[in-house]
């Protein structure tokens, strides 16, 4: 087939209509969505309990601080190692394509909790089993816990989003890298100018998906004592036992990241309209 | 007779609860339970509710009471009604021996500290050691903050007397820590001991069991259910 | 740390944690499946709404993802148990009706198959998308209906692009059973917790959930690169 | 033989033409791709349309079976006007999906980039439609499809995949997709593309019999030799207009308009 | 003029040759699709490849640019010999990917099935090469490349996306982007199945223009007016052999394979 088009007829330009012009946010039925939420958010705030709200502020934004540290650095560095992982599973020699097999299969294949554990109290603890180490400058990393969790929440990404990847890799027509192997390119420029832009723009809808799960998984860092947004709430809801509102707090901001996530992904998606 | 359910903790907390392989849940509290019921003419169900959704399930009526060593303090006790308190034990730290971490708030200065998530020992140290600790890492379960401690990560634990002195008489504890002593008592952060929590509107229910736990300890019964877990201590405080 | 284990602790028979562990496994797939089914029905319809739907479809179907993967699993599981069945309780008591309880496995699979729905919506939008689009004009060129179009050439050609996505959301499905924990549901997490706790054997039982889980991985993950390769069969693979 | 007009020829002859398109224009962002089309094919007619690269040949067939909604316009299928209504934005838009995708099974489409579905066989892609749409029994369908994959000449092709197929054999299996569900009228878009001269006699000889059994059938071609062969009428398509239609034998023999006797003429 | 033999020329032609295949075979499972193809090309030559759907013509030009790897054969460009080992399986597989890559460099190839990358604009697709491949500089690529897609005709495509392109447009940019990268050899696969005559006219015109630069083009067609008119050798193959070859005078004027005779004469 010479082409591949993504949009299909029925739905012309469907979420560019969303982004595109201020016009398309004042249809009417956005206009009563908007107003119900309005009006939902102002019933919460009249008749709910926010008074701990001033005093746990600073630790809020610090939590916060922290839960997009753990996000961000994760999901940047995972996804560095997710791309050799999922193009090894779909085209590498078979060393190489077993081990990222492996790798994917068995950190997707085991909870997250667990992982992290086995990182702060299994690794964690062995290493303070040597003077050496308790000696050395990097002592005071080690007994800290925030870099395991980064490591356990990276691992975890690399391995999800490998899975993605691979799926992605393997869906670029042959044809269109076909055509850019006959024109001399190299294995890797193919890959940079042709596979992966294909690839990556194949799994966008999706990544955003898997970066929001990520958000969501960023609270078990709070099993191994970090503190971050959600480690903050249960502190709240523990010293003031509301039930609901530090929770809705919690959903609030997850909704804003993950609103702003969307959004930003639907526009990369959405730059080039007949990508596929 | 009535029925009620007995909520307590699904993650276990010996001596007072623990289940065995079979589901079946025994314990200090389970015993109390159980003598409690008696004295209120009422059948009981003990249900294992998770922390997190205990005080939501006791207020949309899935449970009745939650009898799981849950401390009365004022910040609960304007969600829910608290009897009289059924047992108190200090809190104290145990510390590294290579430390010399004491129990005030100079004492502490430079440590890192650990403290279990939703305790009162939490609320403690936020509030008088945060400020002079160099960090205060929160655990999920005691059992976590020791091991911790023991492998040297941390330098004190604040928690439960009782519950640390099983650790600090073993041998690995004996060889890495020691037991520094309680910290200063302040009742509206550490609550005035452990009640059993009711809806608030169950004020009938709660003159039954603040005069059977009364009934409890004064005709000795109190006494025969430590004995098996606590020899001698009384855990009912002053 | 782990001196001495005690492999009796696994046993299948009442002192041993063994039995409780499977059976605490058997509950947690029993919930995966049941909420990934769930999942995958509510993700093809956010899907086709999303591509397909008129504005107002499109748009709720838009809130419903956003909001469904904004809201922790935990958060959705307290309001959905708590909540909901309280006022669904009131509401039917207000119309006469006896009052029901919503059960643990009941609510938890409710509870994960919308969550997975919001996700596999998004799965399948992208791999829907990944169809070129002359093979779907192709078939609404023969009349097919929509359903048709739907069922056998969309749904079919792009299976192989939502295999890898949903694979996932499979493996998040049996993990996020553990939430249903917060309503004392004992499912694998909960048990082994009890187990590690009940015994101190920390290291021994989170192992030991962690092989049942890696099983239940490596038995599914066989399954689905089977059918990946029956759905890929006859397409090109890029190299 | 049919006689062919424009949109003004009134009712009567719309009750008896196949297809009838009247006034089609359709627009993608600012620019125009066809200013205006009018076409009607009687049962049995074979209309050429012939046309340079770009000029909205594909566009039109598209139009037919409104794969493409045209911006105005009125098309109708055996004296069924297609229910169309205009959107606020002054689009028009389907407004009976039901009766969109009714005509639809009436009308095949053979297109230009042959859009075979990759996760059937050759047999799987002939049979689909009958067996699904038309509801077909499986054998019928199955020996239905093997008569006219045989005839295209891809009776040892069965059971390989598209992706496996040559070009030529990929079109001739395109063919045979629309041959097997029989319409009562079809749209070829340039369906000799891919064919070497012996295959391209061969389609030819299925279009004649197509038209002897009353089949109407509009097509794109760029080979002048099959369009003067194969059409009853042929059309002159040239930047979205109608520049010139008739009989092949005056298209061909006697064009009037310039640019089509350029056309003509460049033809090697 | 030049000359055409098979294998048997030795080596001193082989030196001159642009394009030189021995032997080549291909199977796809159990069918042998190739069944041992020989042909040279020097510079300037246009060699037409004719031949039935399914004879082998793809794959026999994909085999020349190693997108296809022969069972077995050799295959030589400029006197360059591809490093093709062995596999144990007894089957021929690259040794030596950077040589095949700076060979490829030099050989353009227009798809049957065009292979425009979509998620370039057009200008994006003509560019790509020279920029990413050659390292010319970005100004002077889209300058040449303009100049490329104005010869074909899309000076105002530029920056559509191919899936806005109509048939013969996503050809005629394909096109392009082997002409911009200027090789010494060019493979065409029905460069203009998708065309109207006027644009075959305007290919040819531009295959005799690059004929002339002493570039060497191997091209696949169906339309034997073309063959005649551009090609300096025309090859027929048949069922994966070369059945005939020679001048177009005499394939076309006096063909002596009976297979050859009816292929031409169904000419229309
Ligand atoms: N990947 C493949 N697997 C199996 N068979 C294949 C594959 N590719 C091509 N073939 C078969 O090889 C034969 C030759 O194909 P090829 O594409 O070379 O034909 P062609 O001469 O180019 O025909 P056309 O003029 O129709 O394009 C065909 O019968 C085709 O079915
Ligand atoms: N989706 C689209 N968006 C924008 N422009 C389009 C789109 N589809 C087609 N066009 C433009 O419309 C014009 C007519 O296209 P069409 O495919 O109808 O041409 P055609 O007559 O079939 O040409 P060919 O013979 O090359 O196939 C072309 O200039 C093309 O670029
Ligand atoms: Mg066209
Ligand atoms: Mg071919």
């Amino acid at each position: 087939m010479p082409d591949i088009d993504i949009a299909t007829p029925l739905a012309p330009a469907s979420a560019k209509t969303m982004l595109h012009g201020l016009r398309g946010f004042f249809l009417p039925h956005r206009i009563a969505m908007a107003l119900i939420a309005l009006a939902a958010l102002a019933a919460m705030i009249a008749y709910m309990d926010w008074s701990w709200l001033p005093a746990y502020l600073p630790r809020l934004w610090s939590g916060l601080g922290m839960t997009m540290i753990m996000l961000v650095a994760s999901v940047g560095i995972g996804f560095l190692f997710a791309l050799p992982l999922g193009l090894a599973q779909v085209a590498g020699p078979w060393p190489l394509r077993w081990m990222s097999l492996g790798f994917c299969t068995v950190v997707r294949g085991t909870p997250l909790l667990l992982q992290m554990w086995l990182f702060y109290f299994g690794l964690g603890s062995l290493f303070a089993q040597f003077p050496e180490i308790r000696e050395s400058w990097a002592w005071p990393y080690l007994r800290q816990a925030w870099p395991y969790g980064l490591i356990a929440l990276t691992v975890s990404f690399a391995a999800y989003e490998g899975e993605v990847m691979r799926g992605a890799f393997a869906g670029v027509p042959a044809g269109e890298l076909e055509a850019a192997r006959a024109f001399g390119m190299s294995r890797g420029k193919t890959f940079r100018r042709v596979w992966f832009p294909r690839a990556l723009h194949r799994a966008l809808p999706t990544l955003a998906g898997e970066i929001i799960l990520q958000l969501k998984s960023t609270p078990l860092v709070a099993t191994i004592t970090v503190t971050d947004l959600y480690a903050v709430i249960t502190r709240v809801r523990q010293s003031t036992f509301l039930t609901y509102e530090p929770l809705l707090f919690l959903v609030a901001v997850y909704l804003c990241l993950s609103g702003a996530l969307t959004i930003f992904l639907r526009w990369m998606e959405n730059r080039i309209p007949s990508g596929g | 007779a009535e029925t009620y359910k007995v909520g307590i903790s699904a993650e276990p907390y010996p001596p007072f609860y623990q289940p065995d392989s079979q589901g079946n849940w025994s314990g200090w509290e389970i015993d109390f339970i159980k003598e409690l019921c008696d004295r209120i003419d009422a059948e009981c169900v003990v249900t294992p509710v998770a922390w997190e959704g205990i005080i939501p399930a006791l207020n949309t009526g899935k449970i009745d009471m939650i009898i799981g060593s849950m401390g009365i303090t004022p910040e609960r006790a304007k969600q829910i009604a608290f009897s009289d308190k059924y047992y108190d034990t200090p809190t104290g730290v145990v510390a590294l021996k290579t430390s010399d971490v004491q129990p005030t708030p100079e004492g502490v200065k430079g440590a890192y500290l650990g403290t279990q998530s939703g305790s009162i020992q939490e609320n403690y140290v936020s509030q008088y050691f945060a400020d002079s600790a160099a960090d205060v890492r929160i655990y999920q379960t005691l059992d976590e903050e020791l091991q911790d401690l023991s492998a040297g990560r941390i330098d004190a634990v604040v928690g439960d007397a009782l519950a640390m002195q099983p650790f600090v008489d073993s041998d690995a504890g004996q060889a890495c820590c020691e037991y520094r002593g309680a910290v200063e008592n302040d009742p509206d952060v550490l609550g005035r001991g452990v009640g059993v929590g009711m809806r608030q509107d169950s004020t009938e229910l709660l003159a039954k069991v603040n005069a059977a736990i009364a009934d409890i300890r004064a005709d000795g019964t109190y006494q025969k259910l430590s004995t098996p877990y606590f020899g001698d201590v009384d855990i009912f405080g002053e | 740390m782990t001196e001495g284990i005690d492999f009796s602790l696994l046993a299948l028979d009442a002192p041993g944690w063994g039995g409780a562990l499977l059976t605490g496994f058997l509950r947690s797939v029993e919930l995966a499946v049941g909420g990934y089914a769930l999942g995958i029905v509510i993700g093809i319809i956010g899907a086709i709404a999303k591509l397909y739907g008129g504005r107002v479809t499109r748009d709720l179907a838009e809130i419903y993802t956003i909001i469904i993967r904004a809201v922790p699993e935990l958060v959705l599981m307290l309001l959905f148990y708590y909540v909901g069945t309280d006022l669904a309780n009131r509401a039917m008591q207000a119309m006469g009706y006896a009052g029901f309880d919503v059960n643990g496995l009941t609510a938890g699979i409710l509870v994960i198959g919308l969550v997975q729905g919001g996700y596999a919506t998004e799965v399948l939008r992208g791999a829907i998308r990944a169809v070129p689009r002359g093979q779907i004009e192709a078939a609404h060129a023969f009349g097919m209906s929509p359903a048709k179009v739907l069922t056998r050439v969309t749904l079919p050609a792009m299976t192989p692009h939502a295999i890898p996505g949903m694979a996932n959301l499979w493996m998040i499905a049996t993990k996020d059973t553990a939430l249903l924990a917060v309503i004392g549901f004992s499912e694998l997490t909960l048990v082994t917790r009890q187990a590690a706790s009940a015994t101190r054997e920390y290291f021994l039982f989170f192992i030991s959930a962690g092989v049942l889980y890696l099983i239940l991985t490596l038995v599914s993950n066989y399954g689905l690169r089977r059918f990946e390769k029956h759905a890929r069969r006859g397409m090109d693979a890029a190299r | 033989m049919a006689e062919f007009g424009d949109c003004a020829d009134g009712d009567q002859m719309d009750d008896q033409a196949a297809i009838h398109v009247e006034d089609l224009h359709k627009r993608f962002g600012s620019m125009e791709v066809l200013k205006g089309v009018s076409l009607t094919a009687r049962p049995g007619d074979v209309v050429a349309v012939i046309g340079g690269s770009g000029s909205g040949k594909s566009t039109m067939l598209r139009c037919i079976n409104l794969l493409e909604t045209p911006t105005s316009g009125r098309i109708s299928i055996q004296g069924e006007a297609y229910d169309l209504r205009t959107t606020r934005s002054g689009d028009l838009e389907i407004a009976d999906r039901q009766q969109v995708q009714r005509i639809r099974a009436h009308l095949g489409m053979v297109f230009q980039s042959f859009n075979l579905w990759p996760h059937r066989t050759v047999l799987g892609n002939v049979t689909e439609v009958p067996v699904h749409v038309l509801g077909v029994s499986r054998e019928e369908a199955d020996a239905r499809a093997k008569a006219v994959l045989e005839r295209v000449g891809l009776g040892d092709k069965l059971d390989a995949w598209p992706a496996q197929l040559s070009g030529g054999q990929q079109q001739r299996a395109a063919i045979a997709r629309v041959l097997a569900v029989e319409p009562l009228a079809m749209l070829f878009d340039e369906p000799t593309s891919a064919l070497d001269p012996e295959l391209v006699g061969e389609v030819l000889s299925v279009i004649r019999a197509l038209a002897e059994e009353k089949r109407t059938m509009i097509l794109v071609t760029h080979e002048m030799a099959f369009a003067r062969d194969v059409a009853t009428h042929v059309v002159y398509l040239k930047d979205g207009r109608i520049e010139e239609q008739g009989p092949p034998e005056q298209i061909f023999g006697a064009p009037s308009s310039p640019h089509l006797q350029q056309f003509i003429s460049s033809v090697t």
